[in-house]
């Protein structure tokens, strides 16, 4: 029995179903009972030639990151495959289509680039594909059909697979996708022979894995919606969040809820926080453009004291930026968009299952606080693909988080009374006798428009007041590793964490005192954790997938202490072995 | 019709009183200007809700900003006050989260036509069932005279002392091309004709437009006045026809001000009866292509 | 009329350049699928760039964000592709600062009628000087298939699996009711007749607002489709007299697709005349009080 | 010869005539050469009752702060003034109206309020007021007379005064107004015995002084702007900016520029953009609600490199807040407002002179560096009115900032060029052969659309850098004090800055080691300034309107250490005595 970790890659133009294969691929996998964590990217053009890549990476055991170097490449297109060789293992191994001469072009075929060290096996994709099916479609599922024969791994099984896959489709599609297979398969069982070490076969699964669900992030915030009780939920379609809408447009309904497509982000927000004053649970979700149209009407939500759950996907930035590429740099307006002191609720999930708790969790905080609740997801989390397994249901406790006025208080109601907590009763519309106005205006206690300086800052205090306890219900900050003397302590977030955490664990095995430091409460950020985990480090490191150092900016008035930074804003999420270099380099 | 009989109610607050309609007012003192046309407006609201018997618990207001948006806090309801140009969102969010609630939207023209003016369109589409109280005084009051999307041509205000270069817009004839599927101009000063259509409005199962012409006593001294829209005043014709919407359209271009129901199509379904099923082929002003 | 004739452009590249229309367009080769209606839309631009013997470094091109909004990319002129729903306000920002540049605006359904609908009307009636191309193929396109402003009721989308609930709007009746002093709906398989029209539209002194329908071959296999659009096409009738405000607006309402000239009024100042004093007092289609 | 510094407050009702009676004594006042600051503050509401206060601060030397207690109270209406009382000093003087006794209701006769140490003088305003004009109007005037009469104000002078404010009205008006005045004086001279030692007779005043244009923040940015060439002016109206608009409207067609009023904030910047990248200058001016609706196309300005200035004057936030009162709570968004990472220079200026210098600075460095600007104001910097000399005239290098590229670079025109400096000569619309496109999506040197990872990497590297020369180019920070061995160094931003001055200079005199540091630069912040201030100083304190301590969160990255924060949130400047009070308190 060995262990496996390999990642393999596909390669190749929009349209030439790289993604697709990567999918079967994945899905296959999973059905084996290994582990996975696929991630694809994509061009944000509909056509055109834009180079897509099928990231996936396979283990038997748990996976923390998507991995940074490729074990496998499968090039489908030789121009995009040759931009990708860099992220393959110098030992690496690809599988190219070994095309006739006549179909090269010069300095265009990726034969020519292979690095002394790597492995590399041609194959006639193309070939293939037309004698299997007649035309060039099927030279992905040819490649399929190759990686099986090299790896090991069961073609029947597969092509159960690759039938799932194309059930809906017609007959002669799921034929000639099997056939492509076929030809892919038993050629390269005849003509490659094989002079690298990797297999799939021999290899300890955990039977449980079979039946795990397939899920990405966007996936999990649906679905930790319908099981928290989403009334509404209104949005406007953007990348990286699109998906959240569409899969809630089919199962809302059946939950007696409504998804509403508005003409604008600011209509969705401006829904979801007419909703919440209404007493309904609502959210939308949308990427870095629409969450800035939202900032003002967030505010209301913050200043009326109304819940509101926004869900944030970030992509590159800033304006239209990157569209279909990952990166961390919504922090900023997550903690402080809008105008004014406007405290609110921040909540960062660090992996897919996060994504489902954390969603949860915001609708949950946002009706008790009465307040905004951003989630910050982004692309790779979004589109990060997983068989874990789904959480426990949903705590009970956050299904209901509303506190209403009693009788008494009623009696001479005071819908924003400056309680100890800040959190005042609150009397949904409907309620007899419980009838106020609440406004963006600053206000008394009773809701009424008030500008002396007393009130104004009394209740700022109170807004900011009222969310510090939500410190006590969200999960607590994860301190992984030594608890003292600690060389590199990693302080990281989002889904910059789970590579942390791994390249942690490495500089561990390599003798470095390295711990890490992660918290999916943003804001307000539990401090307490986060100062005591710095006093036990020498040096702090803040890994983030943006410029100017977001979250290192935003613990420096906590930490009051040099922090060093870690910052990629190449689109791709950063990998453990990024991470790790710089941990070494700190710790010498 | 009495003309500005109850243009200041708070000096006549006994008497209204007496009248009962105390019931859907706070004890907050308007802040508008004596004189302001929104006092008749708020009168005539109140009347509606009285003539429906609604429960004021199940009512909802949402409203922007400007002197307009002041009103929830006016009205003994639930009330939100939000921000410039948002009532019809929020409003929105609020019908479609609570079916028993009757909710208003409220607004001045700045802020229904000028920075809300991309979601009129979609509300009148969608026709959610919230009836939209559009405040017009033909300028920005709350921020001091300035030249507002109904401001007429030349007007002099304070952001353009030369006279307003930009032809206005027409409200009642751009929610009958919104596909609107109740439509009606009142004016402030008509309590009794404001009563009866607010009544109607809020009745009607699906999106209202309520164009209320209201003069701006403090800056406007020319235009929109008491003394000009009395004298100019006009009823929509007793024989129009309000499911006639070619005549409406028609009425809505005519240049004279004309006040009334333009339009009503009380077949047409609502969003959230559209959205349990009941979707008819014929449900569609949509004519192109 | 030859349809799709020049829908995929790319592969026609070199008959193009024996046309020397190419002189308007950039090497990028335009990123939209084979068979989308945008090539032909682009290729009458081109046409008519030329028969005005537009100098490229006059023109400049805003678009918003969308398949459509890629559209500056691919000519040959100074271009801006902004942000979703945001060409009309940035195209008037040019043209305010720069008279002598001819303006173009291109934005799809969504980004002008949905996220960017509030802009519309006060461009119409401010009546700046700027084409506004809207590609409408009645989906958004570029985020892969959701419902949009036009999509027709009941179409299943990405957005809608159970079908569009929302009653469409219908952009040409939309301008006309803004006041727009240029208005016309032009089909994309006709790039003949795009062109004239297109050369129509640039040289009027004011607002140009072009309604262009267009398939999304990928999205949308039902609706909006060459087939279903050739077998529905209607021109405008020959009788038909352009500065006849409201039988444009009789036409605009018809619910059969009805492609032409709708509305020409020459005589209406643009918005900068407007500002230098040059103001008449009928330079109005405001009819309301 | 004696020195004058004195804080006069009128406070009464909306409607009653309040504002204008401290407009005509700060004009007068100016007009025999004292220096002034004055600010009002009021309700924001259009009618209703709310409280109005004008408060001026005179003396004949230089003004730093509006001063935080009044020397004297005219209390035009009792109720309001009852709880204006806290802000008078404790040896001030309070002129009230003397009403008959059937006027007065119980406790609201301010008489019964003040305290022991406080002087007060009964002024029979209403009485006097009905015998002048026969109604209730003149009060203000009345007690405008009063004060004549008691601080030895040259009745004549004033009476001019009176009658040039009151030039454009009716005779009737113009008679009533000078009539109540003289009531008051006389009734004032004949009733009145002074027990108090305030005096503005014998003073040394500068001649020069007489001269001066009295100016409030808002005009001082009109007027650099009709100094600097702007052609385009896009707004939408929101207090406090709106007067900007209103001055534009009219005096920028007189230049040949155009003011647009539009839709919404978010044409307006559109507006703001479009003009910019057609090569004018062009800005707009608004307020945290419609700056927040604004990020979304200010950052299509950082993106696709195009200049455009926005004025945001702050005002108490969040949402719609507190209209009509100060703060500065917008930094945040001012410096990241938007998503992404998305650098841009923020300018705040300190005084009404800087906001003059700001605007003109921002123009220049919009087309130079061609990117955003933001320059921030407030509520109280806007409606600060002063009465002092006008900078110089502009800056001539700044009239002119973009770089063309030459016929050379024109040739194979590279819009985006990754120059060392990071700007790239820019091609205006027009130009034969410049042609290119500009996109708010990651972008080649040539401007179009490309998403690799090196293209995001570089030019997100390019546009932090580019903007990093303009601390070269602004006005050095201010180092006021020791320059080592400092004990509180006071580090201070906006209108903040002024009071802050007035309180170091006060420790020095207690013999505190103070010093203050600011910068009208805030983004990109002059760093090493900062840091060696922050090094010189044994403890930092930073005083902001706001509560979140913005500035201090900003500062805490760069200077890594403990920051002592002074946050207000009442609505009122921050002044020289709470400043004091802190740095008293940390100096022991
Ligand atoms: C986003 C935003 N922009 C601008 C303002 C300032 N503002 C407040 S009310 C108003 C206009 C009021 O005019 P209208 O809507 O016609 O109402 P009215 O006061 O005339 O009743 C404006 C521009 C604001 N509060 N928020
Ligand atoms: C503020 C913002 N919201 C959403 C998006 C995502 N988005 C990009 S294009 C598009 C719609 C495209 O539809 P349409 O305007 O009809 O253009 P088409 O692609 O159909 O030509 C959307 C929603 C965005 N880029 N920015
Ligand atoms: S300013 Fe005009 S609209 Fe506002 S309250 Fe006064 S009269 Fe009414
Ligand atoms: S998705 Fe539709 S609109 Fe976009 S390029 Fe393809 S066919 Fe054209
Ligand atoms: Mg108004
Ligand atoms: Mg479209």
């Amino acid at each position: 029995m060995t262990n496996v970790d390999i990642v393999i890659e596909i390669c190749g133009s929009a349209g030439e179903g790289t993604i697709s294969a990567g999918e079967i691929l994945s899905r296959f996998m999973s059905s084996q009972g290994f582990e996975i964590m696929s991630f694809d990217s994509y061009p944000s053009e509909i056509r055109g030639f834009g180079k897509c890549v099928a990231h996936s990476r396979i283990s038997n055991r748990k996976i923390l990151s998507p991995g940074k170097y490729a074990d496998i490449l499968i090039a489908l297109k030789d121009a995009h495959s040759i931009s990708q060789l860099p992220s393959l293992r110098e030992t690496g191994i690809v599988i190219y289509d070994n095309k006739p001469p006549n179909y090269l072009e010069e300095d265009k075929s990726i034969a020519g680039w292979i690095e002394p060290g790597m492995i590399s096996y041609g194959v006639p994709l193309l070939e293939l594909a037309q004698k299997a099916a007649g035309n060039s479609r099927g030279r992905n599922m040819v490649a399929i059909g190759a990686l099986a024969a090299l790896f090991q791994i069961d073609d029947e099984a597969m092509k159960a697979s690759i039938r799932s896959r194309y059930a809906k489709k017609k007959q002669i599609v799921i034929d000639s996708n099997l056939n492509s297979f076929q030809e892919g398969f038993e050629w390269s069982k005849k003509n490659i022979t094989k002079i690298d070490p990797y297999t799939f076969r021999n290899v300890r699964l955990k039977k449980s894995n079979k039946s795990r669900a397939i899920i990405n992030g966007n996936q999990a915030v649906a679905q930790a919606a319908l099981d928290s009780g989403l009334h509404l939920y209104a949005g406007y379609p953007i990348t990286p969040a699109t998906k959240i809408m569409e899969i809630l447009s089919k199962e809302l309904p059946k939950k007696g809820g409504i998804m509403i497509q508005t003409e604008d982000e600011i209509a969705a927000i401006g829904n979801v926080v007419g909703a919440g004053f209404a007493g309904k649970r609502a959210m939308t979700a949308t990427s870095g453009p629409g969450f800035s149209l939202m900032t003002e009407l967030a505010n209301l939500a913050v200043m009326a004291e109304v819940p509101a759950v926004i869900i944030n996907s970030q992509r590159g930035g800033p304006s239209t930026g990157v569209p279909t590429k990952t990166e961390q740099s919504d922090l900023n307006i997550a903690l402080s968009g809008g105008s004014g002191d406007s405290p609110r609720i921040v909540i960062a999930p660090t992996t897919v299952e996060e994504c489902y708790l954390g969603v949860s969790l915001a609708l949950y905080l946002a009706e008790k606080y009465q307040t905004l609740v951003v989630v910050l997801l982004d692309f790779f989390l979004s589109n990060s693909i997983r068989n874990i397994p789904m959480p426990e249901p949903i705590n009970k406790k956050w299904l209901k988080g509303n506190i209403a006025p009693t009788k008494t208080e009623l009696k001479d109601y005071k819908r924003f009374k400056n309680t100890e907590s800040g959190i005042s009763p609150r009397a949904i519309p409907g309620t007899p006798g419980g009838m106020f106005v609440t406004t963006g205006l600053e206000h008394s206690e009773q809701g009424k428009p008030q500008y002396d300086r007393e009130t104004h800052h009394q209740m700022t205090r109170k807004r900011f007041r009222k969310i510090q306890n939500a410190i006590n219900e969200a999960p607590k900050p994860q301190w992984r590793g030594p608890k003292k003397d600690i060389s590199v302590g990693v302080i990281a977030w989002g889904s910059t964490a789970g590579s942390a955490q791994e390249a942690v664990i490495k500089a561990q095995k390599e003798g470095i005192k390295a711990a890490l430091m992660s918290s999916m409460l943003i804001s307000p950020l539990p401090a307490d954790s986060f100062r005591k985990f710095s006093k036990a480090c020498q040096k702090i490191l803040v890994p983030e997938l943006n410029y100017s150092g977001q979250f290192a900016n935003y613990l420096a008035p906590y930490l009051n202490r040099p922090i060093e930074r870690l910052n990629m804003v190449t689109g791709l999420p950063m990998s453990a072995e990024d991470i790790l270099d710089k941990i070494r380099e700190m710790a010498n | 019709m009495e003309v500005l009989k109850y243009s200041y109610l708070d000096e006549k607050i006994d008497e209204v009183k007496e009248q009962g309609f105390l019931n859907y007012r706070t004890s907050e003192l308007p802040t508008w200007c004596p004189g302001c046309g929104y006092f008749g407006i708020t009168h005539a609201m109140v009347q509606a809700c009285d003539a429906l018997g609604l429960k004021n618990e199940e009512i909802c207001v949402a409203s922007g900003i400007g002197c307009a948006g002041r009103y929830p806090i006016f009205m003994k309801a639930y009330g939100f006050h939000t921000v410039h140009g948002r009532s019809i969102p929020i409003a929105s969010g609020i019908k479609l989260a609570r079916q028993d609630l009757t909710v208003f939207a409220v607004g001045g023209d700045g802020d229904i036509l000028g920075i809300g003016g991309g979601h009129l369109p979609h509300i009148a589409r969608k026709n959610i069932d919230i009836t939209l109280f559009l405040f017009d005084n033909s300028i920005y009051g709350l921020t001091k005279g300035q030249t507002s999307p109904t401001t007429p041509l030349s007007q002099v205000t304070n952001s353009h002392s030369q006279g307003n270069p930009d032809t206005p817009l027409r409200p009642v004839f751009l929610a009958l091309a919104h596909g609107a599927s109740f439509v009606a101009r009142c004016y402030a000063g008509d309590v009794e004709g404001m009563k009866n259509i607010f009544t109607q409005a809020i009745s009607h199962k699906g999106f209202s437009f309520l164009h209320i012409v209201s003069p701006c006593v403090t800056f406007d001294k020319v235009n929109i006045t008491w003394k000009r829209l009395r004298e100019n005043f006009r009823a929509v014709p007793s024989v129009h026809d309000p499911s006639d919407y070619r005549a409406a359209i028609q009425m809505a271009e005519d240049p004279r001000p004309i006040f009334g129901l333009f339009y009503h199509d009380p077949s047409r379904q609502s969003y959230q009866e559209n959205l349990r099923g009941k979707r008819s082929p014929e449900n569609s002003k949509s004519s192109e292509r």
